[in-house]
């Protein structure tokens, strides 16, 4: 037999006033199981509280019901005195009389009978709770960042400097990202890899942080705090420690007419190739897929003999690094589309037609035309250009909705570039809207229109196609007249859209992370959780979440290491016990989980598993799903999903919620009486 | 021994319709014959070889009733549940069947009398009918159960043409003829037999020795075909196995119980878990016990009537005459 | 003769719909007081069920409610909700349940006002088709009966 | 024999008689029978569909309606804008039940919308070009232009067999026939059909900029699958001509009279003399043996 | 090869220790095979409709470890299904269509069965489609008067759940007492909520083989709920039950832009 308090608060006037407390009281206590009901009029007061924690000891209540405010005001502090005088804290209900009846009541019996049955359903659900206690995990306090482009660079160093450990890891020979491929940054034209070379040998000095490149994610297990992590080291082919990064083997290397992925394919790369001169680090790497040694059975070996150290190691292998850390950062970036996505521009085949990322190699001084704008088809300074903005961005036909966000400011500041370095030239940029919201970014376009004379037509491009050795630009200027306009065009820049990575879908399900129709990560909350993900302990950074600029990029690297940080302060992590779980039954059934898992197809948070169940022998009995504690959020989707009901959730379990639905009926005669 | 023509039969059974007595008789729905209480004589279809269900629930409901309870705060209230007294004919009862209902008043009310089915069968009167068509399924002239018997029934009829012979088997029997006096003449006593059905021999009941054959292999064999339902159970007019359930709120709740079946998975299961007939052959294999080795040995009774619904309904092909003409040769 | 007031179930989440209902109160806006709400984590832990033990046990009408799509707490949960009610709808509706009875909708924590004026609604519609009795009746077909069919 | 449902629509009947009678002497080879849809009615290619979008669908659902009830599966509809019609109709239709039963009320039939029309594009790579290889018997080996205007494979949501930009089905064909497809810009510009009739001048603007680019590249002749397209580029040459300051004589001929040519069937069944802009230049140069061949098999 | 003679082969081989097909025995009846010696009582006929596949679901069938069997195409659906759904993952089965006496399908693996349903796909039952359609055209009240009296017939045996393929819960959620979600009585209400309950299990997993109609005994149209529900979640969601390997489950996913017209 339960006993159970009711606790009726007149919250002042507030419930009082329309509310007969007094007799919802009385007719409280004449409920069964229903040992001690009072009313009192401010129950989150001090004697309140007392009055709640001396009846539970003298009465010795295992469930109480405190009808009062909205559980999400006072549910706290009621089951902090429930826990101080003895009583676990998930014993204690609230009846809502505040928000949901007093206040949008008139004072009528029926109000009162309305308040009365809150109480009772709560009452009828106290019987069924049971003692919870709160899930503690400990915490690894190494971070891993994956991806080393500005984002993850920043969160990395943040993440250190705080005095954690960090693994950054990088896809490629070396960190740097995108961000080392722009020539100038807007809206201030200074020097991209200027800004971005100090913090990458940063990186790579910090004692706090280990930095491994040429690798990829291989698989992540275990949850927030416990996460462990499979690290591929792609083989580089040279012994970093042994290697000087003289540059011997590179100027050797026979294999030299690889399109460069540095330089956006307008350039060229040995085989053996550091990425860039300021890499970081910088120690070349055999690519394996161009190498005679490697292609033609051990052929060649120029590199081995010229190398003044020994480096050269054709035969090194793959490795799979293992990590514990407590807290991931993905920072994996974007990509962007190439000029084949287009037919109606050309869909890749003139070579004019280049898009925004070869044109910033082009116009970087680091570039293959060291910065001289030369067209890639014969390398004659184009006289007149043309710039497409939102060359599929923001067009539903071409299945890119969303707007790249990047595309309108760097297109100006291309322009720019393009007019600083020919004056003689004539700019145009089609474009559909200027988005140009940030700090000085307004400014800055108005200065390449103003100041720059370059010409923006608002209007899209409808055709491209050549003729004479000129690109023919067919598009349409609609703030003039509508009319159709052809521009004969030396060379086309596209502002593609930005892109999800391509394998940015494989390694979101490796991480178990949501993404969404575009393949970009999922944030947790669009507004409140911009920086976490679903998945407990693991954060965004950059543009692997959404189209970004540097400065957004940086932010949201420093909050996502700030994320980090905040998590790896504590020893333990406590979270609440409203999480689901697999019943157990006697054997030979153990569960009535009959390993179907299409609960684990419903999980936002992708928190079940496997759970293999054995004889003594090691012989499997069954598999059945398992709640990973860690990760479980308490949403209940799969409980509603399980068809054996085998699955319940702490705190709104089936019997509890059965019990105040059931409660709420039966009874209408009863009221003629009340 | 009298007879009775058809069409008095006919404003017989108005008469008693009239009457006020609840008349279950033999109703075609959807090509299916199925027992059914009747308004009127023409939704009677005696013109049947056998009902997708027995008669059984005359006495034994699938869902009866047997008592209701109220909490008044930290009080229980029981209510008792009346079982409607009002009169209960079953008509065009087959031998099979009326056999059944015979066994099953004896399971029932032999040793510790059950009042709701007591009540029941004290005020039903079955009116046996000579089975005048059988199928390949049926098979009660194997369990030597003849298809013109009167055991069981209050008053056995049999089709002769343009009149029903009849026999009154009790007092019940004698009442519906006194009632109706001017309708009944007296008649010869005639040979049944050339009215009824002859279902063939399927095997020789002699034959089939379960007691040494608790371990035999054959109880799985023959029960790979079963997947487990309650059809053969529920569907069988001597199945009397049942389950208690009490469906409550916080406020009141009422006893019942419900037909269950031996097939089920669940009929045994102990709250430890364990299960001693965890497998679908120690079922079956206590199914063919108890109809012919246990009820023989608590009641002297076969408890099978050779009716074959329980292989008309088998969504699995099971044939439990087949199954015991294997059984009778090993 | 007393006025039939109906007895309506609501059963909504914890994020948004709930935290309307609570906004509506702290508004002072007024509705009609036959609803007893039942407050779940996540419309997707809503089990199809409980809408046949509210009725069985005598409510005479149920509402449903959640955050709008995505708005949901858990990102996905009411996005599942909804397949589930689609489905769980074309069922009812094809086995001619009173579809007059059972009330869909999204609430967010900020439409205190959607949440009164929906009660209002919902309260009053069901006022004027009275008691629910269909469903709890059926507990009467069957029992201790010899049947329709035996 | 394969039978398929045929809606012709004014043109196959009319000014574009010749694109029937290629298309019927094609089918006949490869055992195709194209059956009539009973009782076809205008597929509506007006400005219609701005004004009334329910009446718009009605118009071509009544043929939908009847070749539903002839049984049909598919209709081949060869006339690009008659397609158009058809196709946004059957797609409205099949995606909502209630504008469905709206337009069976009003055209008073009874409509599922199991018939769905199909472009002549699609019809030729089903059923055609399968076999095609083997029954060519002279290839055109010279360079064409493939030209398909704005309808053939628009809508982008409803068209799926091509890319509605730079489409390149119909290359692949002209390859298998032997010929060159070139490489140009103008394969869905506009040819000013919309305005054949308000503004003739502009038709041989745009016309004309297509049939120069054509030229221009190399192309001897155009290869279309509209008739719109074709008589525009056809029929206007004066206005062309004008517009351009000089005389084009490129002829422009259907995908079926293509077909038909390499095949080895008789010009006269393809109804190659039915053009303004004469095709016995473009017939003589590529295969002058045929010709030959062909008064030989009149013999 | 005929499919006999294959089987024969597989039995003698011992490449299955069990053949579950049809015989004829008066009707048509479940046959299983342990030896190669009986293999001519097989058959295989348009009147072979039973799914035999819920079979595979029973541990004693399961415990001869390889299995061949015969399937209709629903049975080859439910076998995708149930793979889907992580079955049978200690058991080698080997599924045959049979065609004709000489033309049959062997399948080596649930990859061949996939492709093969989707060259193959057919619609239901068009009789079912049309009492749906019949269904679909009453009134409320009508619906809840043809449903109400059919499951007042109901007898609560559970045939329909031992003859489905897709029931295969250790302990079916019916048996659940605490707390008593479905009443186990088979009154009108217990009997109405076990089928609203079964139904939905099976919204997204019927592969429409109408083996809960074929078994039950008192001739209840179970299977127009299951279909219908699974017809218009086709409409709706694009998604056919037993069609592909992968787990691919309606009631598990969703689009941002699933049609509600009822949720306001």
């Amino acid at each position: 037999m339960s006993r159970i308090g009711v606790f009726v608060c007149h919250c002042g006037e507030n419930i009082g006033a329309t509310v007969d407390c007094k007799k919802v009281a009385e007719l409280s206590a004449g409920l069964h199981g229903v040992v001690h009901s009072v009313d009192y009029k401010y129950m989150c007061s001090d004697p309140g509280q007392t009055m709640i924690k001396d009846a539970i000891k003298e009465k010795k209540l295992d469930g109480i019901v405190v009808a009062a405010c909205s559980p999400r005001m006072h549910e706290p502090t009621f089951r902090k005195a429930a826990q101080e005088s003895g009583l676990n804290a998930f014993l204690c209900e609230m009846a809502n009389l505040r928000e949901h009846c007093s206040w949008v009541h008139l004072k009528d019996d029926s109000t009162t009978e309305k308040a009365f049955e809150l109480i009772h359903m709560l009452v009828e659900k106290v019987k069924k709770n049971k003692p919870l206690f709160p899930i503690k995990v400990p915490v690894t306090k190494t971070a891993l960042v994956l991806g080393g482009g500005i984002a993850g660079i920043q969160s990395a160093l943040d993440i250190a400097n705080s005095g954690h450990q960090v693994i950054l890891v990088e896809k490629d020979p070396s960190i740097g990202g995108h961000m080392a491929q722009l020539s100038e940054t807007f809206p201030t034209l200074d020097c991209s890899q200027c800004i971005l070379t100090p913090r990458m040998v940063e990186v790579a000095q910090h004692p706090n942080i280990k930095l491994i490149t040429y690798a990829e994610l291989e698989a992540v297990e275990g949850f927030v705090g416990n996460f462990k992590v499979k690290i591929r080291q792609k083989a580089k082919s040279v012994d970093e420690k042994i290697c000087n990064g003289c540059g011997d083997c590179t100027t050797k290397c026979p294999i030299k007419k690889i399109p460069d992925e540095f330089n956006a394919g307008m350039g060229y790369r040995a085989a053996i190739y550091v990425p860039f001169p300021q890499a970081v680090p910088n120690k070349p790497v055999i690519d394996r897929a161009h190498c005679t040694w490697y292609l033609k059975g051990g052929k060649c070996g120029l590199c081995e003999k010229v190398c003044p150290t020994g480096a050269i190691n054709y035969q090194q292998e793959d490795e799979i690094l293992t990590f514990e850390v407590g807290a991931i950062v993905a920072a994996t970036g974007f990509d962007i589309k190439g000029t084949d996505f287009f037919p109606e521009y050309g869909y890749g085949k003139y070579k004019n037609v280049i898009n925004g990322l070869q044109f910033e190699r082009l116009a970087s001084a680091s570039g293959p035309t060291l910065g001289e704008m030369k067209r890639p088809s014969d390398g004659k300074t184009p006289e007149t250009i043309v710039f497409i903005a939102c060359a599929g961005s923001r067009d539903s036909a071409k299945g890119i909705d969303y707007c790249s966000k990047i595309c309108c400011m760097y297109t100006a500041k291309h322009a720019m570039l393009y007019k600083h370095k020919v004056h003689s030239g004539k700019a145009y940029v089609f474009y559909m809207d200027i988005r140009a919201g940030g700090k000085n970014y307004e400014e800055f376009v108005r200065r390449a229109i103003e100041e720059d004379d370059v010409s923006y037509v608002r209007g899209r491009v409808s055709k491209i196609y050549e003729r004479n050795g000129k690109l023919i630009v067919k598009g349409v200027d609609t703030l003039l007249n509508s009319m159709p306009m052809e521009i004969e065009a030396d060379m086309v820049v596209l502002a593609t859209a930005v892109v999800a990575n391509h394998d940015s879908e494989q390694i979101a399900q490796k991480m178990h992370i949501s993404y969404d129709a575009y393949h970009f990560f999922a944030e947790a909350h669009p507004k409140l959780k911009p920086v976490e993900t679903n998945t407990a302990g693991i954060m965004l950074a950059g543009a692997c979440q959404a189209p970004k600029d540097i400065p957004e990029s940086v932010s949201q690297g420093s909050g996502a290491a700030s994320k980090v940080s905040c998590l790896f302060s504590q020893d333990v992590l406590t979270r609440e016990p409203l999480i689901a779980e697999v019943n157990r039954s006697a054997p030979p059934l153990y569960s009535t989980c009959v390993g179907c898992f299409l609960c684990q197809s419903v999980c936002p948070y992708m928190a079940i598993e496997t759970e293999e169940i054995r004889m003594r022998d090691g012989s499997l009995i069954k598999e059945v799903a398992r709640i990973n504690p860690g990760l479980c959020q308490g949403c209940g989707t799969c409980v509603a999903l399980c068809r054996s009901k085998s699955i319940d959730i702490h705190g709104y379990t089936h019997q509890q919620i059965f019990s105040e639905v059931v409660a709420l009926f039966n009874r209408r005669e009863e009221y003629e009486t009340v | 021994m009298k007879k009775i023509k058809k069409s008095n039969f006919e404003k017989m059974v108005n008469s008693l319709l009239q009457s006020g007595s609840t008349i279950i008789a033999p109703v075609l729905k959807k090509g299916k014959h199925y027992f059914s209480r009747i308004e009127s004589f023409d939704k009677i279809s005696l013109d049947y070889c056998q009902t997708v269900l027995s008669p059984k629930a005359v006495y034994f409901p699938s869902t009866d009733s047997l008592m209701r309870y109220e909490n008044e705060h930290n009080n229980v209230k029981i209510i008792e549940v009346e079982v409607p007294k009002n009169p209960v004919i079953v008509l065009g009862v087959k031998p099979c069947d009326a056999y059944a209902l015979s066994y099953l008043s004896e399971f029932f009310l032999k040793e510790n009398s059950d009042t709701y089915i007591q009540v029941r069968k004290e005020n039903t009167t079955i009116v046996g009918f000579t089975c005048t068509h059988s199928d390949d399924k049926c098979f009660c002239t194997s369990l030597n159960i003849n298809p013109f018997d009167t055991k069981g029934t209050d008053i056995h009829f049999t089709d002769i043409g343009e009149e029903y012979y009849v026999e009154s088997i009790t007092e019940k029997g004698n009442e519906i003829i006194k009632n109706f006096n001017t309708m009944f003449e007296d008649s010869q006593t005639i040979d049944k037999k050339e009215y009824s059905s002859n279902p063939p021999i399927k095997f020789d009941l002699e034959k089939i020795r379960l007691t040494d054959k608790f371990e035999s292999s054959v109880w799985l064999d023959q029960s790979l075909l079963c997947l487990g339902c309650g059809a053969c159970a529920y569907s069988c007019p001597t199945c009397s196995c049942f389950d208690i359930q009490d469906e409550s709120n916080p406020y009141s709740g009422e006893r019942l119980r419900c037909w269950d079946s031996c097939g089920f998975g669940l009929f045994t299961l102990h709250a430890s878990g364990h299960n001693p007939r965890h497998d679908q052959s120690n079922r079956w294999r206590n199914r063919v016990f108890h109809k012919f080795e246990y009820s023989v040995k608590n009641l002297g009774i076969i408890s099978c009537v050779g009716c074959g619904r329980c292989i008309r309904v088998c969504p699995g092909g099971m044939n439990i005459s087949e199954h015991l003409a294997e059984l009778a040769t090993i | 003769m007393k006025q039939f007031e109906p007895k309506i179930i609501a059963f909504v989440c914890n994020w948004c719909t709930y935290a309307g209902a609570d906004l509506a109160g702290t508004s002072r806006l007024k509705y009609a007081p036959n609803v007893r709400i039942v407050r779940f984590p996540c419309t997707g832990r809503i089990d199809y069920q409980l809408i046949l033990k509210a009725f069985e046990n005598g409510a005479d009408g149920i509402i449903v409610s959640g955050c709008h799509p995505n708005d949901c707490h858990y990102t996905s949960g009411n996005f599942y909700a909804r397949r589930r009610w689609i489905v769980f709808k074309s069922l009812i509706d094809f086995m001619g349940f009173d579809n007059r009875r059972m009330y869909f909708s999204w609430i967010s924590a900020a439409e205190g006002a959607k949440f009164a004026s929906f009660i209002n609604e919902v309260t009053d519609s069901i006022r004027k088709l009275g008691p629910y009795t269909d469903y709890s009746n059926l507990r009467k077909i069957g029992v201790g009966s010899i049947g329709e069919e035996l | 024999m394969i039978k398929v449902g045929y809606f012709p629509g004014c043109s196959l009947h009319g000014t574009a008689i010749e694109y029937e009678e290629s298309l019927r002497s094609v089918c006949a080879e490869f055992d195709i029978e194209l059956v009539e849809i009973n009782d076809w009615n205008c597929c509506g290619a007006t400005a219609a569909h701005s004004l009334n979008h329910l009446l718009s669908i009605a118009l071509p659902a009544r043929s939908l309606a009847l070749a539903e009830s002839q049984e049909f599966t598919e209709i081949l509809v060869p006339c690009a804008a008659c397609y158009s019609r058809l196709l946004s109709a059957w797609a409205d239709i099949t995606q909502d039940s209630k504008i469905r039963s709206k337009v069976s009320d009003i055209i008073e039939l009874p409509l599922l919308g199991t018939a769905k029309p199909i472009s002549i594009l699609e019809f030729i790579s089903r059923y055609i070009l399968p076999e095609l290889k083997e029954k060519i018997k002279y290839p055109i080996s010279q360079k064409v232009a493939c030209y398909y205007g704005c309808l053939l494979v628009r809508p982008p949501n409803l068209v799926h067999y091509d890319r509605y930009e730079d489409p390149l089905i119909m290359e692949e064909f002209v390859k298998v026939l032997g010929g060159k497809p070139i490489e140009w810009g103008f394969k869905t510009e506009c040819c000013g059909a919309g305005l054949s009739v308000t503004r003739t001048d502009l038709v041989g603007k745009l016309s004309g900029k297509i049939l120069e680019d054509a030229v221009l590249r190399g192309a001897e002749a155009v290869i279309v699958a509209c008739p719109m397209c074709q008589s525009n580029l056809d029929m206007r040459r004066k206005s062309i001509n004008n517009y351009l300051g000089e005389k084009v004589d490129i002829p422009v001929m259907y995908i079926t009279q293509a077909i038909g040519l390499a095949m080895g069937i008789e010009p006269r069944k393809l109804g190659t003399k039915k053009h303004f802009v004469s095709m016995d230049k473009f017939i003589g140069n590529f295969r002058l043996g045929q010709v030959e061949h062909s008064k030989a098999g009149e013999v | 090869m005929t499919v006999l003679a294959r089987v024969s082969e597989l039995l003698d081989s011992q490449q299955i220790n069990l053949f579950i097909g049809y015989t004829q025995k008066g009707s048509i009846c479940p046959l299983f095979l342990k030896e190669s010696d009986q293999v001519d009582k097989l058959i295989f006929n348009e009147d072979c409709l039973q799914n035999l596949v819920p079979y595979l679901n029973k541990h004693e069938v399961q415990s001869f470890g390889k299995i061949g069997i015969f399937c209709t195409f629903s049975a080859l659906r439910s076998l995708l299904q149930l793979k889907s759904e992580k079955r049978f993952s200690n058991l080698s089965i080997i599924p045959f269509l049979v065609i004709s006496d000489d033309e049959f399908v062997e399948f080596g693996s649930y990859e061949e069965i996939e492709s093969y349903i989707e060259k193959n796909f057919k619609k239901g039952d068009d009789n079912v489609q049309e009492m749906i359609d019949k269904i679909n055209l009453m009134s409320t009240e009508e619906k809840w008067e043809f449903w109400t009296n059919e499951l007042t017939g109901c007898i609560k045996c559970y045939a329909c759940r031992s003859a489905c393929p897709m029931c295969y819960c250790d302990k079916c959620s019916v048996e659940i007492n605490n707390p008593q979600w479905v009443p186990t009585a088979s009154h009108s209400q217990g009997n109405l909520e076990w089928h609203v309950m079964r139904a939905m299990h099976l919204a997204g997993r019927c592969v429409n083989c109408n083996e809960c109609f074929r078994a039950c005994p008192m001739d209840i149209p179970l299977n127009l709920l299951t279909s219908k529900i699974n017809a218009d979640m086709e409409v709706a969601f694009g998604q056919i039950p037993g069609t592909k390997l992968k787990l691919d489950y309606a009631m598990s996913c969703y689009k941002f832009d699933d049609k509600d017209n009822f949720i306001r």
